[in-house]
């Protein structure tokens, strides 16, 4: 009896499921593309420590194309964002690469935020003649080759719009010496690319300029305790500290060298300079400096439009330390695709034409001129110092670095 | 079976009295406490000595410094003419093999892998022949497979071979630890409490089975504390007190002794610590 | 025949056939629509065309259906005679109900799976189609009645004469079907498409063991074992070709092949000879540097630049030189303490090449930049950076590198099998069950612990110079803890002692959460519950080494009949020797 | 800079590591099990201190010196929980497991514990995400300017650690060699079976062992937080690490041994850091150093400096 009814049920439920499909079969499947689609595809850490810069350069680059589709900014075609997560290991970021290589309607990257993942992506991507374009890989190497001082570029396919280490350190240390006058500085670093990178070269410059550096120390960059390292600064009296790192590292220490009666500015590069710096570093940090490229975003109309955008269009999080670079990036890519896309039948075929399309492109963007020089480096070289000041970064001083 | 399943390399009965183990002045001391104290002994070739004591006598410490798995505090072992390193495994080389009071068999290898694990010291084997199946690998892993099974079957476990030694009978255990022990080539075998736990026929089945292996021409050092085994067994009984020799003698003279006796009931009952 | 007897066999077949209903059910729900969308898995938005997806779950209802039926029917078939009779007589060898058990949960699984992914990806349970629905509630009925019916016999089909040119056909069938499933999962781009292609064959695998078909192969297997090692190879030689060109999934192949050499290295260590080390990471690290610096890349440290085989043997050198150092503190320090040592070991290697930059140290590495652009390897003329065509098929570069990583794989595997079936390999079981007793029988401990460490680590050097050229670029921060963690991870989730378990734990920790990228903020917790669990649950993996899991369960009576019953391949074989 | 410098920094960080130690010590002793999971516990403890203060005082900026008890009892309550059910659910089953065991599940906790903070505690309303540093209140009486005391510069935060310490060691000397616990846990650490059929339910000890230790390891993480300024989900690793080599220097299973362990681990990382000359000096070895001595430790005196309850450990 009961069996009957279930029985009835389920033909029932099944003769009305058969009503509401809206069912074709699965041969008939036929819409005819009027538009053309195109990846930029971002590899980025979007788990895990860094996945903060990560999901900002993701949302930052999400920003830049959806405005270009909205303004059509290419005839024909419609451009799709492709996020691999690199989790900031090198491994996972040369498979994403190969994943993106692999897919034809991929045509250029923007990433990666670790110079130590672009090792293993740039050759990859090159092998596939996809550009790559990186808001915040430092290490001079990645463009100009193992030796400084006889530059040769390495991949043709890879570009960068932010500064590295060789342009940000020197300026740094030029500031310290020619505007605030110090001739007695502190430098420690954090053994990571970035930061060890930043400080050599601010060390370097500085003593160049007739500059001492009195105390050249290191940390890990797992440590906590800074407080024998300070100590050992504190004895040598150094006017200013330069800490070459990110603010995870520099916020404890500005903190911690005020704890312990070091009461002179700590002063770094980009990487520190974030809101979150100010709140690791205490009430304490005023007066505590930061360089970072380009003139001040709000100074500029293309940052405040930047700015208002990403606010408008209500990402989770915020567009974090790399978010404007990588906006610049994605925006340098759709100029080159302006060039190169129309052209092509597919994707994969604007490929090399973009590349060479990137090394001419030129415009004014969230960070300042956007533009590369025969290597792929920027050739922006403005950048700002910045103090903090009532808890806030404040601009201080925007110049270009000889 | 002959002399051949334990000594294929020599040939019958060894000969004479001549000294074979010597310990002297044996001391082993464990912070303040002396375990054993001055211990002096020798086993002749071909005899079955026996070690009795109470509890906590210090048997099985004299036992680990025979075998080198403590170094004496003092006094020296030399076996075969030669002072032996307090290595186990050069203890081993050089022919002395044990067995443990509380059984310390493989338990999850079978009876035949226990007892060519046993072999491991009389073959050379290395990891480069191993890998590649050399001539000597294979010569050596058929000889070691065939000499296990004849002393399997030598100790009574002919067809168990294929049992895991943790699945198989108390008493087939104590036999397997004799024939891994044997597997080394001794030539001279410790046994420790080896019909500890056991009914009275297989007490029986184990004191027949170290006579056969006494025949062999292999000198044995048992401990025990069943008197009965011990006197029939033994050609030469040290009774061990406070790890003290009392008495050093023939069966007969031990077993008469009522210092002995009194050793036995008079001593107070602490806990044995055997091989910490 | 009493009456409660009666109504109890009864009430089993009325299970039974409810199960059969459900299956039914299940079957017959792949025909209809599960999901509005088109984009939701494989597109299962059509009526009277099921996407492969629900082809899957037909296969499955199928497989149940046939498991119930002939279980229904056994009693029957054995009452009468002739062909049924003899029918009846082969379907008892088989555990149906143990089969259905497992098909059962599978379909319940793959159900639910489907559901959440339609939900996920259409956001939404409201894009479900009633497909779907009917497909839960057959798979739930399914479920539901195959739980209540009794285990019945253990099956026993491996007892069965053997026939071989029927095993051996069967075993390169079945590493064909292997490929061809491999090479489907990987093809799914959809991270909800392949979870349930894993919870298919998953599903298959289950019911082949349940049912008895499982230890049939592996009985089969046995007897023909170089049968089915040179069909494995081929399979794992044959699977590049499978790619139609594409390199994206050889990328993630060839790391696990990495990750799998270095962790059968590994397992030498503590699947064979019983020692914790949790800095093992430092050794395919210390083959990678080798190979970094000595290779032909403009930041090389050293100007020498050997031929490819020197370097791959010196980066061994190098590795085993560091294992004898890591493991000569074995001689004083044992257990928990040597685990501590080892990851000590890890960080100072780690720390180490941080430092060796020029300025905290000789500049060696580059400290945390490390060493990019290595150039690929050339072997005689023959350019792995290179895609070559093949039988009209192109292999590109990582295909290349799989090759040359299979290769190696293979000289790894040997060693490893070898070893643990040797001499030595009786020395290591001997030392992990009782190291006083295996010393007191003249094992020499201490060097083969140091054999362990120092032959690991020559395995994991070997593999580290391939990665260095794959990877193109060697940084230290590819060599910490975690990748440790991770390495004894494969080992514990795959199989302690079997290269099988390590290749399968290496498999599943690398491939899932590359193609389960929308979960991979999770991944790390998932890793870490699942290590919780697998240690409460099944210590020794998923594929152990037999004598290793008698070693983790001490009470398991059962488990130690099994293994006497037929000793396992990790046995020495016993045969009676005539008296 | 004077020799006292180094000396009081080495003393601040060595407290801390001191505080972890024993937990391992403690926990080690009675089940002879190395709780790797336990710097982890740490990490929680801190959070947990966090929690307290932002329900109770982040509302009005509360920063006074009475904050600091309530957010000690906050951040031992949370501790001692997670421990307690760690013991009880991933631990206690594994009891007679080989030893690779436990160890393999330590790490599986020690990840999890990670992941879960880092992924679910920003998501309590009111809590801030996790995934980076966490800012912890700096309490005023505790953080305020350091003290200039003979020549040597000495934080206020060390003087909460310092003191902290003290008062533990104290306390615990107590709790052990006083309280009728204390001396069922002496008796369990001495012979398991026989407590057992003393009548002393082993289960109820070894769970107050893993409550104790875990007590402390909170105390730890607020001392951290006070010190540091910041709390994070990684923090426990290398500190549980370090507070391992701490117990271990100093003997495991030994609670003097852990606390002078941590204090010469912490002096001799913080001494390297300054006097071992040339390349191989500077923060950027120090670790290295760290470790070297754990080995040498390990390798030449197993028993560490006070002499450790169980040498043999196989």
């Amino acid at each position: 009896m009961s069996k009957k009814t279930m029985v009835l049920g389920v033909a029932a439920l099944l003769s009305a499921s058969i009503a509401l499909t809206a069912c074709g079969s699965r041969t008939a499947e036929t819409s005819a593309a009027t538009t053309k689609t195109a990846k930029i595809a971002v590899i980025a850490p979007l788990t895990g420590d860094l996945s903060v810069m990560g999901l900002g350069i993701k949302n930052s680059v999400d920003l830049a194309i959806k405005q270009a589709n909205d303004a059509k900014a290419i005839p024909g075609w419609t451009l799709a964002l492709d996020a691999q997560d690199d989790t900031a290991n090198p491994d996972v970021g040369a498979n994403a690469a190969t994943k993106v290589a692999a897919d034809k309607s991929v045509v250029a990257v923007v990433g990666t935020l670790n110079s130590g993942v672009a090792q293993s992506v740039q050759p990859i991507l090159n092998t596939g003649n996809i550009a790559m374009v990186s808001p915040a890989n430092t290490n001079p190497s990645l463009t100009i080759g193992a030796d400084p001082a006889n530059p040769k570029r390495t991949y043709p396919n890879y570009f960068r719009v932010c500064t590295t280490d060789a342009v940000q350190g020197p300026f740094a240390a030029q500031y310290v010496y020619n505007t605030l006058k110090l001739t007695k500085v502190a430098v420690v670093n954090d053994k990571k690319p970035y930061g060890q990178g930043l400080a050599e070269a601010f060390a370097k410059e500085f003593t160049k300029l007739g500059g001492t550096v009195v105390d050249n120390a290191t940390v890990n960059k797992d440590d906590k305790d800074f407080s024998t390292v300070i100590s050992v600064m504190k004895s040598k009296s150094p006017e200013l500290v330069y800490f070459g790192t990110e603010f995870q590292l520099a916020g404890p220490m500005s903190s911690q060298m005020k704890a312990a009666g070091l009461n002179v500015p700590l002063m770094g590069g980009d990487g520190i300079y974030d809101d979150k710096f100010i709140a690791l570093a205490g009430a304490k940090a005023e007066g505590d400096l930061a360089t970072s490229v380009g003139a001040p975003i709000e100074s500029l109309a293309s940052g405040k439009s930047f700015l208002e955008a990403y606010k408008a269009a209500g990402y989770k999080d915020g567009y974090s330390a790399y978010g404007a670079y990588a906006y610049d990036a994605a925006n340098a890519i759709i100029a080159a695709l302006k060039v190169s896309l129309p052209n092509s039948a597919d994707a994969a075929a604007a490929r090399p034409g973009t590349i060479t399309a990137l090394a001419n492109v030129s415009f004014d963007g969230v960070t300042g001129k956007v533009g590369f020089d025969k290597y792929g480096d920027a050739t922006a070289k403005v950048l700002t110092v910045y103090t903090v000041a009532s808890g806030k970064w404040v601009a201080k001083a925007t110049d270009t670095a000889k | 079976m002959s002399t051949a399943v334990l000594h294929p390399e020599t040939d019958g009965h060894a000969v004479g009295r001549e000294v074979m183990l010597r310990a002297d002045k044996v001391t082993m001391k464990f912070g303040g406490l002396t375990a054993v104290d001055s211990v002096d002994m020798t086993v002749h070739n071909g005899e079955i000595v026996g070690l009795i004591g109470p509890n906590g006598a210090g048997k099985t410490t004299f036992f680990n410094c025979l075998t080198g798995m403590y170094l004496p505090t003092s006094g020296q072992v030399t076996f075969n003419g030669s002072v032996l390193p307090p290595k186990p495994r050069e203890v081993v080389k050089a022919g002395m093999a044990r067995t443990f009071q509380n059984i310390r068999l493989f338990p999850n290898m079978t009876a035949l892998e226990n007892v060519m694990v046993g072999r491991y010291c009389r073959t050379s084997s290395g990891a480069f022949t191993s890998i590649i199946h050399g001539p000597k690998y294979r010569a050596e892993e058929i000889a070691t497979r065939e000499r296990a099974a004849e002393l399997l079957d030598f100790v009574g476990l002919g067809g168990e071979g294929g049992h895991l030694a943790r699945n198989m009978p108390y008493g087939n255990q104590r036999r397997l630890e004799i024939a891994r022990a044997l597997a080394t080539d001794p030539k001279l075998l410790l046994l420790d409490e080896p019909t500890a736990g056991m009914n009275p026929q297989e007490t029986k089945d184990a004191e027949e089975l170290i006579f056969r292996i006494r025949d062999t021409g292999l000198a044995i050092v048992v401990i025990e504390h069943d008197m009965k085994f011990i006197f029939n067994l033994c050609d030469r009984v040290l009774c061990l007190v406070r790890g003290k020799v009392l008495i050093e003698g023939t069966a007969g003279e031990v077993q008469s002794d009522p210092r002995v006796i009194e050793a036995y009931i008079g001593s107070p009952k602490t806990k044995e610590n055997p091989d910490a | 025949m009493t009456a409660s007897a009666t109504t109890r066999q009864r009430a089993y077949n009325v299970e039974r056939i409810v199960g059969l209903v459900g299956g039914l059910i299940f079957a017959v729900s792949a025909f209809f629509p599960w999901a509005y969308g088109h984009e939701a898995l494989d597109d299962m938005a059509y009526f009277g065309s099921p996407s492969p997806l629900q082809w899957f779950a037909v296969v499955m209802a199928l497989a149940l259906i046939n498991c119930l039926a002939a279980s229904l029917l056994e009693p029957t078939l054995n009452n009468s005679t002739g062909f049924l009779k003899l029918l009846g007589r082969i379907s008892k060898r088989f555990g149906w109900i143990r089969g259905a058990r497992a098909l059962a949960i599978g379909m319940l699984a793959y159900a639910v799976l489907a559901i959440l992914a339609v939900a996920l990806e259409l956001n939404g349970l409201v894009n479900l189609e009633m497909g779907a629905w009917v497909a839960l509630v057959g798979a739930g009925i399914a479920f539901g009645s195959s739980m209540m019916l009794p285990t019945g016999r253990a099956p026993f089909l491996e007892r069965i004469p053997s026939y071989p040119v029927l095993e051996i056909a069967t075993i390169a069938l079945l590493l064909m079907g292997m490929l061809f499933a491999s090479a489907y999962a990987l093809s799914q781009e959809d991270g909800g498409t392949f979870l349930m292609v894993l919870v298919f064959i998953g599903a298959l695998a289950g019911f082949a063991i349940g049912s008895g078909f499982g230890s049939w192969v592996a009985t089969a297997g046995r007897r023909h074992r170089t049968v089915l090692v040179s069909s494995a190879f081929l399979v794992a030689f044959l699977f590049p070709f499978t790619q139609n060109g594409s390199d994206a999934n050889m990328s993630i192949a060839t790391q696990v092949l990495i990750f799998a050499a270095t962790a059968v290295g590994l397992n030498i260590v503590v699947g064979l000879a019983g020692l914790l080390d949790l800095g093992y990471i430092a050794f395919l690290g210390a083959g990678a540097f080798t190979a970094a610096v000595l290779s032909e890349s403009a930041f090389a440290t050293i100007n020498w630049h050997p031929p490819f085989i020197v370097v791959m043997l010196l980066s061994g050198c190098i590795s085993a030189t560091l294992g004898l150092i890591i493991g000569s503190p074995t001689l004083r320090v044992s257990g928990d303490y040597l685990a501590i040592v080892t990851l000590a070991f890890g960080e100072i290697f780690r720390i180490t090449m941080n430092n060796l930059d020029g300025s905290s140290g000789p500049n060696l590495v580059h400290g945390s930049s490390g060493i990019p652009a290595i150039p690929n390897l050339n072997f005689f003329g023959f350019d792995f950076g290179q895609s070559h065509v093949v039988a009209g098929i192109e292999l590109g570069r990582f295909a290349n590198y799989f090759f040359l990583m299979l290769v190696i794989m293979s000289i790894i595997i040997l060693v490893f099998t070898r070893l643990n079936h040797s001499r030595i390999g009786r020395g290591w079981v001997a030392i992990r069950e009782d190291e006083r007793a295996a010393e007191a029988m003249g094992v020499n401990v201490f060097g083969l612990k140091l054999l362990a460490f120092a032959g690991g680590a020559f395995l994991a050097g070997f593999a580290g110079a391939v990665k260095a050229h794959v990877d193109v670029s060697v940084v230290p921060d590819q060599y910490v803890f975690l990748e440790s963690a991770f390495l004894l991870a494969a080992i514990v989730l795959g199989g302690m002692g079997t290269v099988m378990g390590v290749l399968l734990g290496a498999t599943l920790l690398k491939l899932v959460p590359e193609k389960l990228r929308f979960m991979s903020d999770y991944r790390m917790l998932i890793f870490g519950l699942l290590m919780v669990v697998m240690m409460r649950f099944r210590p020794e993996g998923i594929i152990p080494n037999q004598r290793r899991a008698l070693e983790f369960h001490v009470d398991d009576e059962e488990l130690v009949e099994d293994v006497e019953e037929r000793l396992p391949y990790e046995f020495v074989e016993f045969e009676e020797v005539p008296a | 800079m004077t020799f006292l410098d180094p000396l009081i920094n080495g003393l601040s960080l060595g407290s801390l590591y001191a505080l972890i130690a024993v937990g391992y010590t403690v926990v080690y002793g009675i089940v002879q099990l190395i709780n790797f999971a336990h710097g982890e516990i740490f990490m929680v403890g801190a959070f947990g201190a966090l929690s307290t203060w932002i329900v109770l005082g982040q509302a009005s900026a509360n920063l006074s010196w009475w904050m600091l008890p309530l957010m000690l009892v906050g951040g031992m309550v949370v501790g001692v929980t997670v421990a307690v059910l760690m013991e009880r659910f991933a631990y206690r089953p594994l009891r007679h497991a080989p030893r690779l065991a436990p160890l393999i599940t330590a790490i599986g906790i020690s990840v999890f514990l990670q992941e879960f903070v880092r992924l679910f505690y920003g998501a309590i309303p009111g809590f801030p995400d996790a995934k980076a540093a966490v800012v912890f209140p700096q309490i005023e009486f505790f953080t305020g300017p350091a003290i200039e005391f003979g020549g040597a510069v000495i934080q206020r935060a060390t003087f909460f650690t310092l003191g902290a310490l003290a008062v533990s060691w104290a306390f615990l000397w107590f709790f052990v060699n006083k309280t009728k616990i204390g001396r069922a846990m002496l008796a369990t650490s001495q012979d398991p079976d026989t407590a057992r059929l003393m009548g002393i339910d082993v289960n109820r000890i070894i769970t107050i062992a893993f409550a104790v230790g875990a007590a402390l390891a909170a105390i730890a993480g607020t001392a951290h937080g006070l010190r540091y300024g910041n709390i994070d989900f990684k923090m426990g690793f290398l500190a549980g690490l370090k507070a391992f080599t701490a117990a271990v220097l100093g003997g495991i299973g030994n609670i003097n041994g852990a606390v002078v362990g941590g204090l010469v681990l912490g002096v001799v990382e913080s001494l390297a850091t300054v006097y071992v000359p040339g390349q191989f000096g500077g923060a950027a070895w120090k670790d290295v150093w760290a470790f070297v001595l754990l080995i040498i430790v390990l390798v030449f005196r197993p028993q560490g400096i006070m002499g450790a309850k169980v040498v043999d450990r196989a």
